[in-house]
Order: structure tokens, then C-alpha cells, then sequence
């Protein structure tokens, strides 16, 4: 059985005296955190110990002795030796640094229990050591991936069980070489402690400031939460209309972070902080970007100009459709249609453009004041910015989703139709209760009708599915326009900056594991490692940290979205994968 | 070779197969033994066989039991045997079986009922490294079902190995299909080594579709195992006759004629049970019959039955029927028989072959004539003048042990071994000769480019390169301390897919 | 035993009895020992139907009756394409081809009838109704179609109502066939001048192809001897009708109707005589009886 | 302390096993492929070019030139900092676990470490591998459900696919190792 002593780096070069830290049970490993310094009273030290255990739930214990040769310590073996018997304990190391040499030698004395004879069992056991040096600070403040949350006392896994050992072990790392308690000792920040004033004043005020700030914002909000959903969402036009406005669902959608975020409760558990932080970030971002495109919009009056080129788009795009539904209705691109039908058909959605042009005219004195009422909405950030954005648009090309629906329809129509007529041609029939196609004969008069009836719908389809194609093209390009505004949305909502932030500037905080470096090698001397961490792929830093959002990308994969578009559904595809209607 | 070692190795379902390290199958055969055997008959040659089929086990039938019980034996007897079949699911890769059977789960693309895809050409990389690997000396391709089995054969002769095929099926001369079959046969059969029939029936019909020599068509049986199928009279209630039925429920074994004869008898014998044990798609036509005669507690259909399950269902009964419209050797009639029932079948393929006719009641293929012959029995079982079941069973025994099928197989081994394989130009004569002009013209030119890519990879992966397989199979290879290391790896590593990583 | 002789050993090494076809039963011979007994049991050519020819020329009949149903069709239908006949004409015709067509029907048809005459009276009306309403939507349904294409269309259609239609038990027109008559003749009339004439074709579409197989399909079981006589005249009607509008039509539709009545049959006599099929126990044993009585 | 032998791949490429012995317990061993071959760059770039030149040739387009250039710049990048693997170093320390790291061309070195309690057993297995069948070494990651479970399998030397002796050598004493330890 090898003996593994995890050794922090900072300690390398103290002097003389006791080490203290835990030995991990089961393991047959143990943990160094720190060195008390001669003199010390051994009370006092075992005073100490109890109450840094008490505030960190470790069991500290006197590992055993540590000894760097001066001039003026000869003669310490001995003492060294004499020590284990002050502090009984079932193993007692003794680790003692030459100079010269780099490696340390290491004596394993066993308690009185077994046969008594240090040099043997230290003589044998030399190679059966390994020391393994460790940068306590990074090791004290990174996160061990994947995250387990229970503590490690039930966990095999070793390194989990020294990462935490490390980490609730802070308390201990408190007394500093400047303080004037009665034992002097050797950690990572006994050079004096480690803390930034802004994080010490942020920790500090961050509490009360949060308190304040949910005062103010949740009240409002939950206020405005209680009006909106309780009373006026819960009414059935309403709901479903805000299911379909991206406008509404950014905002509950932003409230619930807020309520996260500005939550009492100090957040536990890592994943949590780490949630909160991230949220908190690109909720700054967000409004930082939205203040910029407020700036922008109200220098100048830029709203004005845009209200003087929506009106004319809007328009204009009326005329480009009517153009098209001449063409349509003359022979386009050369295809021979029915052109009884194709004459219904055209002044039908010509009759539809005229109205939508008329609408647009009404509209056209107030568009400049709505613009600039929404355009206060980039105040609450971006992301409203460009949802409100996608609204309009959605609003104004309604006319073009109309086209959409009524093409679809009659083309879903005419292809259901002709698939069950083409079963009585064929002379089969779809059986409901089997789920499957049957045979079955006809009467003559049945048969009859139907291939009449086949035959008519054949023949009209070509021009059904002409006008069914061009809409929906229509309609695809204003999806993927609003796609396109979806998902730069769900980027600025779900990413986490803050996570991705860490682990640019302060890799060690996220550590995906641990890798080993081999040091020396001398002969006399035990292994040597030096324990490294090895940081979180920025891969799954992402796929770890992102914020869940309602992620709006195609609910159905292409294949079957083709497939609808070819039996003439209609899709829907910028819909939340959350909201459950139809 | 006591009866424990017999029960452990019957039936890649119910043995311990994938679990059971072969070091823990050396409990079962204890080394001195079978070193002592093996010296026993160190003058004879040892074969490296390995065996070809697309249908192994998970998959299950009767060629999928023969080809592992066949390899068992022969492992026994110290040959060294692999399997080479296609995947099934996510069980790619190697696997290792009882005794340390090797098996190869080839990532080859399933065409049509677990029978893959042929282009002839596609598979030879694959099977080429398991061949030069195993160091093979001997292909047996089983079932002409089988597509992996045909390419094989193929391939097998292009690299200059003995081939030996097994036919476990029957097949008409009636119909388009048949006759593009039977030329893929005559094809692919035509400079093979040696072929095996599973009955008399069998060979004619082989013979007369690949237009063979019939000397070089061996009859050997199939086997089963008695130690698995013992009678047990306590089971059966004497107060009333049990006819059972284990079969699929398909149009070839007849179930229409059942469906016929059930209503038929159960009007005339009120104290008549059929119990019918098996899954299909003409179960629904048992089922109606049930409805419209109202039969449901005399009738029971059991569905789909392991074969573990199967000797229970067997001893429950009086009298075992068997419909089969077609049948090469039918297995299930001799079951029936070790199970010490009194065994009527139909008059068709191999049967009459199959049982003496002191076990066995013939009679033609129309419910009238089964009638006749169910009446006759049952009329004696009423006098009670039947032999007792465990002379039947005492009868049926010795018939069929995989053995001596075993033992056969060997000598067709050393006489395919004996025989030269044909050299390219030779065997394009023979193509050309043999099945016509167009097919020949067709498979002399395939052929000729199978012996162009095998040259191609022979310059692209050598074959000094191929590391040479240990060997983890038979008695006398397996138990050296080389061997150790190996076993213990290889039945270590048993996460399904996860040991294979096929690109 | 069997183990001891495998092959390899002489099969008159120890002949101990003769050989018996029997698996159980270990032998004294070899595993691949060929007997003299070998394929004894090989059968050729058991139920080979040996045909008449005057019969077969007589089954024929219905196969170019059918053809020249096809040809009276488009006789039909080119008649009116180039004005010879008018719709009312055609359609007194048709009237006067139906009722007689009908009584006939009704007299062999006995006294056993599933349907009441009120269903028939009722689908005449439903075929009239629809028929007369889609006349003027059937007229301009193609119109933007070239015409060759609705030739094609409508000559594929035919050689499907062809090809598919029952020959075996044409009771009435299995529903593929009829469907592609109607569909072409539906193609066909939408070429037409007017509506009118769109309506005639097709209620001759409905005589031709779903009225007279039924009519022709009870003369066959009530009447065997007039059935030679009736395709004898559909056969002439067809020719001449064809030889009014086209002469050189009319010659290949003989010529094809003799083929098909007199060549065909000789050739399936003389195939006949060549055919060689073999059985043997290996055969999967059909099932004669009929199993269904045990159902149903 | 430290030998190195000779061993070919399964292509037949030749690879170098160096075996550092650290102590009794842990060793490392490092499977090093051949490096990049000049040669082989060279002609890969100037067929590259050639053909962009005849492509120039044709159309006067001077864009197909640089963008010949880019790509083979790119893609030589991407090849040594993606593709190309100098050498595979397996770490084994007895009782503390297993650190496998794969260093690039470019020196892009990507490690893992699994520990001893998670490692079941290191074995030699046998896999169907693109149209043949290898021998490789694996480590079966114990399943933390059920004590003689596998929850995965971790293959050692993926990119220089050494043949079955070298692996036999290196089985070995990783095996003794974990059996002197544990």
C-alpha cells in the first residue's frame, strides 16, 4: 500500500515545526495544510486545533513533525522523534529536507500498537511514498467538475475528498504571521491575508442593497406580475395572445430572473451561485446595450426617420404583392393553369391587399408616436428592444401570413382529398379500426363520382399548389427573419458570461480535473508529483453553465417540417418550445 | 463427459454463455481430462474452422442451435472453431461464448429478414482479416438463406481455402423465385469442397438444384440433445388426452390443417386439450376457430415459448402433432418423441427419414387423413396399450447426439481438406461450365474482380501485419498460461458496443 | 458405426444388407453413399393441363370483345370531335341502347335480385345528376392542357382498362379498370365542343365500360351460347365503326383481333408440349381442400 | 530506468514505446509516431498550388492564387493542431490512478486523469475497426450502480494504433503494477 502525502507548495521552504491537516479516511492518503513554528506550548496547539475544527467542519490533526536544518538545530531529531508521543496518533511522519537536495526524506513511524521500530519501517517503506505538491490558493478556491453536491464523506473519489478538505478548511488560513497569538504558522496566505477591498465592501453591501432593490423591484413587479397574470393573462384571448407576442414572453421571462436574482437567500450551492452570476451579467450587458440603442434612437430624431421609411416599406411591399398576384393570374413562368379558378383565386387576394392597404393608410398619422413610445422600451434592454421589434414585424406582414393560411389550407384540402379518392381509384380503402389500407368494391355510382371527382382535383391542383408555393415562400422569409431576431434573443438571455469570464481570467476556478507532473526522481528519495488542475473545455463550460431559456429554434427537425410543408400543415416554426398551444 | 457439462453448454440462451468466463467453464472440464484426450488422438489433423451464417444467436432457430452445439463438439474435440455472423443491434463486434467460442459480430448492413445485403465484393475485407487472423483452414457456411454464408464460400475460395456448406432447407422448382435461388446456389455451390444435407430428402433436392455430383453431398443429421428433453409422466393429467403442438404459426408448418382438425376431433372427444405453443401470423386463424366453436378451455394457446420452456410444455402432454407442410429434418417431432409423447406428423420432405415407425405416425397432409391417424392414436392411448414414455425416450436417445454429428463433420473436414481447391482459371472454367452462360459470364467476372481486390489489399494490409488472434478456443490451445491473460481480458470486456468502435 | 464409416471408407467395404432411406438407423455405407435408389422418387410433369384449342379460342373471345369495346369508344368519341354525330343523337342512342340493355338484364337476371329496383332507379339519377351538373367544369378543365398530352394521357388510360380489367370473373368491372375508362373518357369529353357533348360522352363512357361487362358477364352464366354471338358483335361493331373514321385503324384492329382470337391459343397449345417441371417429396405439400367451411 | 524499443503500427508504421520507470509504481509510457515528413507537406502544398495555378490559367483570377494560399495555410494549421498526434503518454502512478495525455504537432497537449477507485481493470481487447479487426488497450471505468459493472470503456493510444506485442508489453506491467497496489 502506497502512502500519499499531499504536500502544499507555500511550505516548501518554512521552518521547522509541526504539520498539521487530515488524513483522509479510507484512503491512506494525508492532506498537509499547514506548519506550526517553534515555539509552540503543545496545549495551545491542540486548543487551536479544536476550535479551527469547530469552525470548519475538518478533523485537523498533528500529522507529524517537519524539519528544515539551520545552523543552530542540530540535535532535533531526537526532540522530533519525542514529539510523537505528545501528540498520539496511529502514523507519525517525519519529513526532513537536506540541503542540497531537492527531494524531501520521510519516516513513517507506526504507534506503539504495532512493533515499534521507526528506522525499519521507515527504511522500507522509503519508496512506498508518494509526496504530491499542491498550490493551496488555486486549489482552495477551484471547483471540482462534474459537480457533486453531497459532501465527500461518502464519495470514494480521493482528490474530491482533498479539494474539500482544502476548501473548508479556510478558517485555518485566518492567522497570519503579523497577529500576535501565540503560534506562528506557514500557509498559503501567511504572507498576509489575500482579499480585495471592492469584493470585501460588495459582499458586505450586497445583502442589504439586495433587500432594498427587491423592495423596489419586486414589489412593482409583483404588483404588475399579480394584475397581469393573475387577472387579465388567465382570460383566454389574452393568454393566447401573449403566447404568440415574444414581447410578453421576454417579460415573464426576465421577471423570474429578477426574482432569482434578487432573492434574499444567499445562494448555497455552487451551480446556483453560479446561475445567479451569470443571469446577473448579461441582465447588465443587456441594459447596457439597450441604453446605447436608446441613446441612438432619440439623438436626431432618428424615430421619425424610421416612421417616414416604415410607412412607404409598408406600402411599397402591398404593391410588390399585387404585382405578383397579376402575374400569378396571368400564365407565370409559362405554366398552364385552370383559369377559372385562377381568376377566384387572384381577385380574392387582391381584395385582401386592398384592404391591408387601406389599413396601412389609417394607420400611417400614428405610426410616429407608437415608435416612439415602443422605443422606450430598449430602456428595460435589448432583448425587449428586439422582441417588440419581431412584434411589429409579425404585425405588419399579417396580410402575408393570411395568404399563407388560406393557400395552405385549400392545398391541404385538395391533397387530402385526392389521396383518398386515388384509394377508391385503386380500389382500396383506409380502414380506420386497423389503422391500414383495405380493399373493398365499389358500387358503379361510387366509383363513379369518385373518379370524377379525382379527375377535377387532379386537374386544378396544379394551380392551387402554385399559389400555395409562392405564399409560403412569402412566409418563410419573414419566419426566418424573426427566427434570426429569436435566437439573437436566446443568445444575449442564455449566455453565461460570467462563467466564460472566469475561466479566461481565472482558469484554475473551474477545474474539469487534475493532471501530474513527475519532478524529481533521485534515487534515495520517495516520488516526487506536482499536481496541476486542468481547467474546464470551453465547450462545456458552455454547455454546463448556459442559462435555460425557452429555446426557440425549429421544434421539428427539417425532414418532418418538409413533410408538412408538402402536405400543406401549417408551421409554426418560430414557436417556443414551451408553449403548449395547438 | 458427465451429463453437467452436457446441461451447461445446451443452447446459447439458457448457457451461461456470455457471463461464463472459460475460466470458469474449465470447472466443467477439468484439464488433465481433456489434455488426456487430446493425446489420445494427437496423430489426427486439427482443423481451424470457422463457421459462417447470418443467423446466430440472439437471433433463434434451428441453424442457429445447430451451427453453436456443432462448434461445441468439435471444441470438445480439439478443433478450434470461430463464428463469423453479422450484428445484431448494438452486439458488434467480438463476443466470447461457453468454452471460449469466438464469435465475430460483423458490422454488415441486414437486408431482409436478418439475411444482409450482397455485392459479393463489399464483405471480403472484413472476412479476409478474420480468415488470416484465425489462421482458418476450413469455411463452413451454413443455411442458403444466408447471404454472409454465400459471400464467404465466395471469398473463401478466392483466398485458396476449403469450403464446406451446409443446406438446412428445402426448396420447390415451382415458382419465378425458387428458380433465381436455386441458380444463385448452383452458382456458389459448384466449387465448394464438400456440401451437407440434413437428411436423404435434403441431398436429392440439393443435388437436383445445384446440379452437383451427388458424391460429394454428405447426409448428416441434426441432433438434439436428450439430456433437456426427459419425460416426465407426473406431469401429464391422465383424465383427460393433451395433443400439443409447438411450432411457429406460419402457412408452412400447416396451421390451417390444424385449424381444420381442432373443431373436427374436439366434436368427437370430449376429454381432447390441445395446447399450442408458438407465435405467428396465422395465429389469428387459431383464435377465430376458438371463437366460433367455443374451445377457449380446451384450446389454450400458450404464444411465443423459449426453447427452455419447451420440454415443460412437451411433458404436459399425451400426444405430439406435428403439420409441417415442408420440412428438411424436422426437430421438433423428435422433441416430441425423447419427451416420451406418441408423435403423428405429416408425410412430407425428410420426416419419414426421421423416426422408426414404431415412434411415429404418418399420414398425408389433409385434415381427413390426420384425423384418421390422431383417432388411431388416441384410440390407443385409450386401451392404454402406448409403450410408457421412458422407453420411448430410452428409444430416441441413442438415435441423435450432436456427437456423432460432430464426429461426422470431422471426416468431412479431412475430406474437404484432402481435396484441392481450384486455382482462378480452373474455377472460371468450372463457372462457365456449370451454370450456364449468363450467370457464368456474370460470376466468372465477379469473381475475377473479388481476386483483383484481394490482391489490392494484400498490397494495402498485408497480411504479416494482421496480428495473429489468440487462441482462446478448444481444451488444448485454451488452457495455457498464455491463454490466461486473454480470457480474462476478453470475457472481461462485455459492455455491448462499448468494445467496439467501428468507423 | 455410422462414426467408424465415414466417407472416405469404401462404401463395399462390409455391404451388411441393403441400403434403407432412413436417418435413425446407422448404416454400414459411407455419409455421401449414392444409391441406385437415388431420386427414385423424382416425378415430372404430374397435372399438366392439356388444352383444346377450340376452347381456348372460345375463353379468347372476351379479351377481344374488350379491345373493340375500347375501339367502339373512340369511334364514338371521333365521330363527335369531328361533328358527324350530334349529342342529342348520341344520347337518344344511348337511351335507346340502356333500356333494352336493362330488361335483358332483368329477364336473365331471374327471380333471385340482391338490389331493389329503386336503388338502381336511384344510382341512374345520382350518375345523371352529377354527370349533367360537372358537364360545363369538366368542359373547361383541360383547356389549358396541350392536346397531345391529353391523348397520351387518356391512350395510357385505356391500355390500363385494358390490362386490368377481370378477365377471369368479370362480374362487375374490378374498380382500377373501370376508374382508368372513366378517367380517360373524362379527358377525352373535356376536348369536346360543349357541354352537351361532354354529357353524352361520358354517359357512353358509363354504357360501354361499367354497364355492358355486366351485362355481358349474366349472358355468359345464364346464356352460355349467346356469349360466342354478342363478342362476335362487339367485335364487328368495332371494326366497322373504326373503319368509318379510320380505314387503315380499322384493318390493325382485324388484324390484332385475329391474333389475339387464333395465334394466341395455338402458341399456349404448342408451349404446352415443352413444359418440364419436377416434384419430389422435397415439394411443399399445398393444401386442395377447402379450409374456409371450418371458418365463417 | 528508462528503455525504448521499436514497434510498428497496424499500418506497418513505425512507432517508438518509451518506457520511463519512475519507481516501482509508477511508470509512464510514451508512444511517439514519426513526425510530420517534410516531404510529404511539400507535395501536398505544391500540388495544391499547381492546381490553383491551372485554375488561374484559365480564368484570370487572381483570387483563386490566395485563396489557394490560405487554404493550405489553414489547413496545414489545422492538420498539426487538430489531426496530427507526435506522441500519446499513458502516466500510471499505483493507488493514485491513470493520466492519459495526447500532445500534438502543434504542442497542443490535451490530458485526463482517473483515478484508481474509479478504474475497474486495464485490458487488451479486440475491436472491428474501419474494414479490419485490432487488438487494443483499454480501461474499464467502473460503474458506480453496481460493483462488478462497466459504465465505460476507455481506449489507450487511439491515434497511433500500436500492434498486439507492444501492447502485450505495456499490459503487463501496468497489470503488475495495479496488482502490487492494490
Amino acid at each position: 500500500m502506497v502512502l500519499k502525502i499531499f504536500f502544499p507548495t507555500c511550505c516548501n521552504t518554512a521552518d521547522s515545526g509541526l504539520l498539521i491537516g487530515r488524513w483522509i479516511p479510507g484512503q491512506d492518503s494525508a492532506v498537509v495544510l499547514a506548519v506550526i513554528h517553534y515555539p509552540f506550548i503543545p496545549g495551545q496547539v491542540k486548543k487551536y486545533l479544536s476550535e479551527t475544527q469547530n469552525q470548519s467542519q475538518v478533523d485537523l490533526a498533528v500529522l507529524g513533525s517537519w524539519s528544515l536544518p539551520k545552523d543552530g538545530q542540530e540535535g532535533m531529531d531526537s526532540f522530533l522523534k519525542d514529539l510523537s508521543t505528545i501528540f498520539p496518533n496511529s502514523r507519525w511522519l517525519q519529513l526532513s529536507r537536506e540541503i542540497g537536495k531537492r527531494g524531501f526524506a520521510c519516516q513513517v513511524v507506526h504507534n506503539r500498537i504495532t512493533p515499534p521500530d521507526p528506522a525499519q519501517g521507515g527504511t522500507d517503506k522509503k519508496d512506498q511514498i508518494i509526496f504530491i505538491h499542491y498550490d493551496q490558493r488555486k486549489v482552495m478556491l477551484s471547483q471540482l467538475h462534474p459537480i457533486h453536491e453531497e459532501s465527500p464523506g461518502e464519495e470514494s473519489s480521493e482528490l474530491r475528498a482533498v479539494f474539500h478538505t482544502v476548501a473548508q478548511s479556510g478558517p485555518l488560513f485566518l492567522l497570519d504571521r503579523y497577529d500576535e497569538g501565540p503560534l506562528k504558522l506557514t500557509h498559503w496566505q501567511s504572507e498576509g491575508r489575500e482579499a480585495s477591498i471592492v469584493v470585501e465592501l460588495s459582499k458586505q453591501a450586497s445583502v442589504p442593497l439586495c433587500i432594498v432593490l427587491t423592495w423596489l423591484v419586486l414589489l412593482s413587479f409583483q404588483l404588475f406580475l399579480y394584475v397581469v397574470c393573475c387577472r387579465i393573462l388567465n382570460i383566454w384571448p389574452v393568454q393566447f395572445i401573449s403566447s404568440k407576442m415574444s414581447t410578453c414572453v421576454q417579460t415573464a421571462y426576465r421577471t423570474n430572473h429578477f426574482q432569482t436574482v434578487f432573492s434574499t437567500k444567499k445562494a448555497t450551492s455552487h451551480m446556483e451561485f453560479m446561475r445567479k452570476a451569470n443571469i446577473f451579467v448579461s441582465f447588465l450587458v443587456d441594459m447596457s446595450l439597450g441604453l446605447l440603442l436608446v441613446s441612438w434612437l432619440y439623438r436626431e430624431n432618428h424615430i421619425s426617420q424610421l416612421a417616414n421609411t416604415l410607412v412607404p416599406v409598408a406600402d411599397h411591399v402591398a404593391k410588390e404583392l399585387q404585382e405578383l398576384l397579376e402575374w400569378l393570374m396571368g400564365a407565370p413562368a409559362g405554366l398552364k393553369m385552370n383559369r377559372a379558378l385562377d381568376q377566384v383565386l387572384g381577385r380574392f387576394f387582391l381584395y385582401h391587399i386592398h384592404l391591408w392597404i387601406s389599413y396601412i393608410r389609417l394607420m400611417s398619422p400614428f405610426i410616429e408616436m407608437i415608435l416612439w413610445y415602443v422605443g422606450l422600451s430598449a430602456c428595460l434592454g435589448l432583448t425587449f428592444a428586439l422582441s417588440v421589434l419581431s412584434d411589429i414585424v409579425a404585425l405588419l406582414t399579417f396580410h402575408i401570413y393570411c395568404f399563407y393560411v388560406y393557400g395552405a389550407r385549400l392545398y391541404c384540402l385538395k391533397v387530402y382529398g385526392l389521396s383518398s379518392l386515388w384509394r377508391l381509384f385503386c380500389g382500396k380503402k383506409w380502414n380506420v379500426l386497423r389503422q391500414r389500407v383495405d380493399s373493398c368494391s365499389y358500387d358503379l355510382d361510387q366509383l363513379f363520382i369518385g373518379t370524377l371527382l379525382f379527375t377535377i382535383l387532379l386537374f386544378l391542383l396544379p394551380t392551387t399548389a402554385l399559389y400555395y408555393l409562392v405564399f409560403t415562400l412569402l412566409r418563410l422569409v419573414v419566419v426566418m427573419f424573426q427566427g434570426v431576431i429569436h435566437l439573437a434573443i436566446d443568445l444575449i438571455n442564455s449566455f453565461p458570461l460570467f462563467a466564460m469570464g472566469l475561466r479566461l481570467c481565472r482558469s484554475y476556478r473551474l477545474a474539469e480535473g487534475v493532471k501530474f507532473r513527475v519532478l524529481c526522481e533521485e534515487p534515495g528519495t520517495p516520488l516526487h508529483l506536482m499536481m496541476e488542475i486542468n481547467p474546464l473545455k470551453c465547450s462545456s463550460v458552455l454547455q454546463r453553465y448556459r442559462t435555460p431559456t425557452y429555446s426557440c429554434y425549429p421544434r421539428d427537425s427539417w425532414v418532418d417540417l418538409c413533410k408538412k410543408l408538402f402536405m400543406g400543415e401549417l408551421i409554426y416554426p418560430w414557436k417556443h418550445k414551451t408553449t403548449k398551444t395547438d | 463427459m458427465g451429463q453437467k457439462k452436457r446441461s451447461g453448454r445446451v443452447h446459447p440462451p439458457t448457457c451461461p454463455s456470455e457471463t461464463q468466463p472459460p475460466a470458469a467453464a474449465r470447472t466443467l472440464d477439468p484439464p488433465n481430462s481433456s489434455k488426456a484426450r487430446g493425446f489420445g488422438r494427437e496423430e489426427r489433423a486439427r482443423h481451424r474452422i470457422c463457421m459462417v451464417s447470418d443467423f446466430f444467436y440472439p437471433n433463434m432457430g434451428g441453424v442457429e442451435s445447430h451451427i453453436y452445439q456443432l462448434s461445441q463438439c468439435l471444441i470438445e474435440k480439439g478443433h478450434k472453431v470461430v463464428i463469423a455472423t453479422h450484428a445484431y443491434g448494438n452486439r458488434r463486434g467480438i463476443r466470447y461464448l461457453t468454452n471460449g467460442l469466438k464469435v465475430y459480430y460483423l458490422p454488415l448492413q441486414v437486408m431482409y429478414n436478418q439475411s444482409t445485403t450482397t455485392t459479393c465484393i463489399h464483405s471480403l475485407p472484413l472476412l479476409r482479416c478474420v480468415f488470416v487472423r484465425e489462421r482458418v483452414t476450413v469455411v463452413h457456411a451454413h443455411s442458403s438463406f444466408s447471404a454472409m454464408a454465400h459471400d464467404a464460400l465466395f471469398h473463401a475460395k478466392t483466398m485458396g481455402l476449403n469450403t464446406v456448406f451446409t443446406d438446412h432447407s428445402l426448396f420447390g422448382f415451382a415458382d419465378l423465385s425458387s428458380v433465381l435461388t436455386n441458380k444463385l446456389l448452383t452458382v456458389s455451390l459448384c466449387d465448394t469442397n464438400h456440401i451437407v444435407c440434413v437428411s436423404y430428402t435434403s441431398k436429392e433436392n440439393t443435388v437436383l438444384r445445384a446440379a452437383l455430383n451427388p458424391d460429394i453431398v454428405s447426409v448428416i443429421p441434426n441432433a438434439v440433445d436428450p439430456t433437456d428433453f426427459t419425460p416426465d409422466p407426473s406431469r401429464r393429467d391422465n383424465s383427460k388426452i393433451t395433443i400439443v403442438v409447438v411450432s411457429r404459426l406460419v402457412y408452412r408448418k400447416g396451421i390451417d390443417l390444424l385449424g381444420g382438425i381442432i373443431p373436427e376431433l374436439c366434436t368427437k372427444h370430449h376429454d381432447l386439450y390441445f395446447l399450442i405453443g408458438g407465435e405467428g401470423p396465422k395465429r389469428i386463424v387459431l383464435e377465430e376457430v376458438r371463437e366460433k366453436y367455443q374451445l377457449h378451455d380446451r384450446v389454450r394457446l400458450l404464444g411465443a415459448l423459449d426453447h427452455k420452456d419447451v420440454r415443460d410444455v412437451l411433458v404436459q402432454g399425451h400426444i405430439f402433432l406435428n403439420t409441417s407442410l415442408t420440412e428438411a429434418f424436422c426437430m421438433a417431432i423428435v422433441e416430441g418423441a425423447s419427451c416420451g409423447l406418441q408423435v403423428v406428423s405429416t408425410r412430407v420432405g425428410g420426416i419419414p427419414e426421421v423416426l422408426p415407425d414404431e415412434l411415429v405416425t404418418l399420414c398425408e397432409p389433409t385434415v381427413s387423413s390426420l384425423c384418421a391417424g390422431l383417432e388411431t392414436v388416441i384410440a390407443r392411448q385409450r386401451s392404454g396399450k402406448v409403450p410408457p414414455p421412458a422407453d420411448i425416450h430410452s428409444k430416441v436417445r441413442t438415435l441423435y447426439t450432436w456427437r456423432n454429428v460432430a464426429e461426422r463433420t470431422e471426416k468431412v473436414y479431412d475430406l474437404a481438406c484432402r481435396q484441392p481447391v481450384l486455382p482462378l482459371p480452373a474455377r472460371l472454367q468450372r463457372l462457365q461450365s456449370h451454370c450456364g452462360a449468363f450467370a457464368g459470364f456474370i460470376f466468372s467476372f465477379l469473381a475475377v474482380i473479388d481476386f483483383l481486390f484481394l490482391f489490392f489489399l494484400q498490397w494495402l494490409h498485408p497480411d504479416h501485419l494482421i496480428d495473429v488472434a489468440v487462441d482462446a478456443s478448444g481444451p488444448h490451445s485454451c488452457w495455457g498460461p498464455s491463454f490466461k491473460k486473454k480470457a480474462k481480458d476478453s470475457n472481461r470486456a462485455w459492455p455491448p458496443g462499448a468494445d467496439t468502435r467501428h468507423c | 458405426m455410422g462414426a467408424n464409416s465415414g466417407p472416405g471408407a469404401s462404401p463395399c467395404a462390409s455391404p451388411v444388407g441393403p441400403w434403407r432411406k432412413v436417418l435413425y438407423a446407422r448404416q454400414p455405407f459411407p455419409d455421401n453413399h449414392v444409391d441406385r435408389r437415388f431420386l427414385e422418387e423424382l416425378r415430372r410433369n404430374i397435372r399438366v393441363r392439356q388444352y383444346r384449342y377450340w376452347a381456348v379460342v372460345r375463353e379468347t373471345g372476351l379479351v377481344a370483345q374488350q379491345v373493340s369495346c375500347v375501339a367502339v369508344f373512340i369511334t364514338l368519341w371521333s365521330c363527335m370531335d369531328q361533328g358527324r354525330l350530334g349529342p342529342s343523337v348520341l344520347l337518344w342512342a344511348a337511351t335507346g341502347c340502356a333500356l333494352p340493355g336493362y330488361g335483358l338484364y332483368e329477364m336473365l337476371g331471374g327471380k333471385d335480385r340482391e338490389r331493389p329496383r329503386l336503388a338502381d332507379l336511384q344510382s341512374a339519377a345520382v350518375f345523371l345528376a352529377f354527370t349533367f351538373g360537372f358537364s360545363p367544369v369538366l368542359k373547361t378543365l383541360t383547356e389549358s392542357v396541350s392536346t397531345d398530352t391529353v391523348y397520351a394521357m387518356s391512350a395510357v388510360m385505356l391500355l390500363a382498362h385494358l390490362l386490368s380489367f377481370p378477365y377471369t370473373q368479370p362480374s362487375p368491372p374490378g374498380s382500377l379498370s373501370l376508374n382508368a375508362a372513366l378517367f380517360a373518357s373524362v379527358c377525352l369529353a373535356s376536348r369536346l365542343p360543349g357541354a352537351l357533348h361532354t354529357f353524352a360522352m361520358l354517359s357512353w363512357a358509363l354504357l360501354v365500360f361499367a354497364l355492358w361487362p355486366c351485362l355481358l358477364h349474366r349472358l355468359r352464366e345464364r346464356a352460355e351460347w349467346s356469349f360466342p354471338w354478342a363478342a362476335g358483335l362487339v367485335c364487328a361493331g368495332g371494326v366497322g365503326g373504326l373503319g368509318a373514321v379510320w380505314p387503315g385503324g380499322a384493318l390493325l384492329l382485324s388484324l390484332a383481333l385475329l391474333v389475339l382470337t387464333l395465334a394466341c391459343p395455338l402458341l399456349l397449345v404448342c408451349l404446352q408440349r415443352h413444359k418440364d417441371n419436377i416434384h419430389g417429396p422435397w415439394d411443399e405439400a399445398e393444401i386442395r381442400e377447402d379450409l374456409s367451411r371450418f371458418l365463417s | 530506468m528508462a528503455e525504448k524499443n521499436e514497434f510498428t503500427d497496424i499500418n506497418g508504421k513505425a512507432i517508438l514505446l518509451d518506457c520511463q520507470n519512475y519507481s516501482s509504481f509508477c511508470r509512464e509510457f510514451t508512444v511517439s509516431s514519426p513526425k510530420v515528413s517534410l516531404c510529404k507537406v511539400i507535395v501536398c502544398t505544391c500540388s495544391v498550388w499547381l492546381f490553383a495555378y491551372a485554375v488561374f490559367f484559365v480564368t484570370e483570377n487572381t483570387a483563386v492564387l490566395s485563396s489557394a494560399i490560405i487554404i493550405t495555410l489553414v489547413g496545414m494549421m489545422m492538420h498539426i493542431h487538430l489531426v496530427k498526434v507526435e506522441h500519446e503518454t499513458l502516466l500510471i502512478i499505483g493507488s493514485l490512478g491513470v493520466q492519459l495525455s495526447t500532445s500534438y504537432a502543434s504542442g497542443r497537449e490535451s490530458t485526463t486523469f482517473i483515478e484508481m477507485s474509479r478504474i475497474k481493470d486495464i485490458v487488451i481487447n479486440e475491436a472491428v475497426y474501419m474494414q479490419s479487426i485490432i487488438y487494443y488497450l483499454c480501461i474499464l471505468i467502473k460503474d458506480s450502480g453496481d460493483p462488478n459493472g462497466i459504465a465505460s470503456v476507455v481506449p489507450l493510444f487511439q491515434s497511433s494504433k500500436p500492434r498486439l506485442n507492444c501492447l502485450v508489453q505495456v499490459y503487463k506491467s501496468c497489470q503488475a503494477i495495479i496488482a502490487q497496489t492494490r
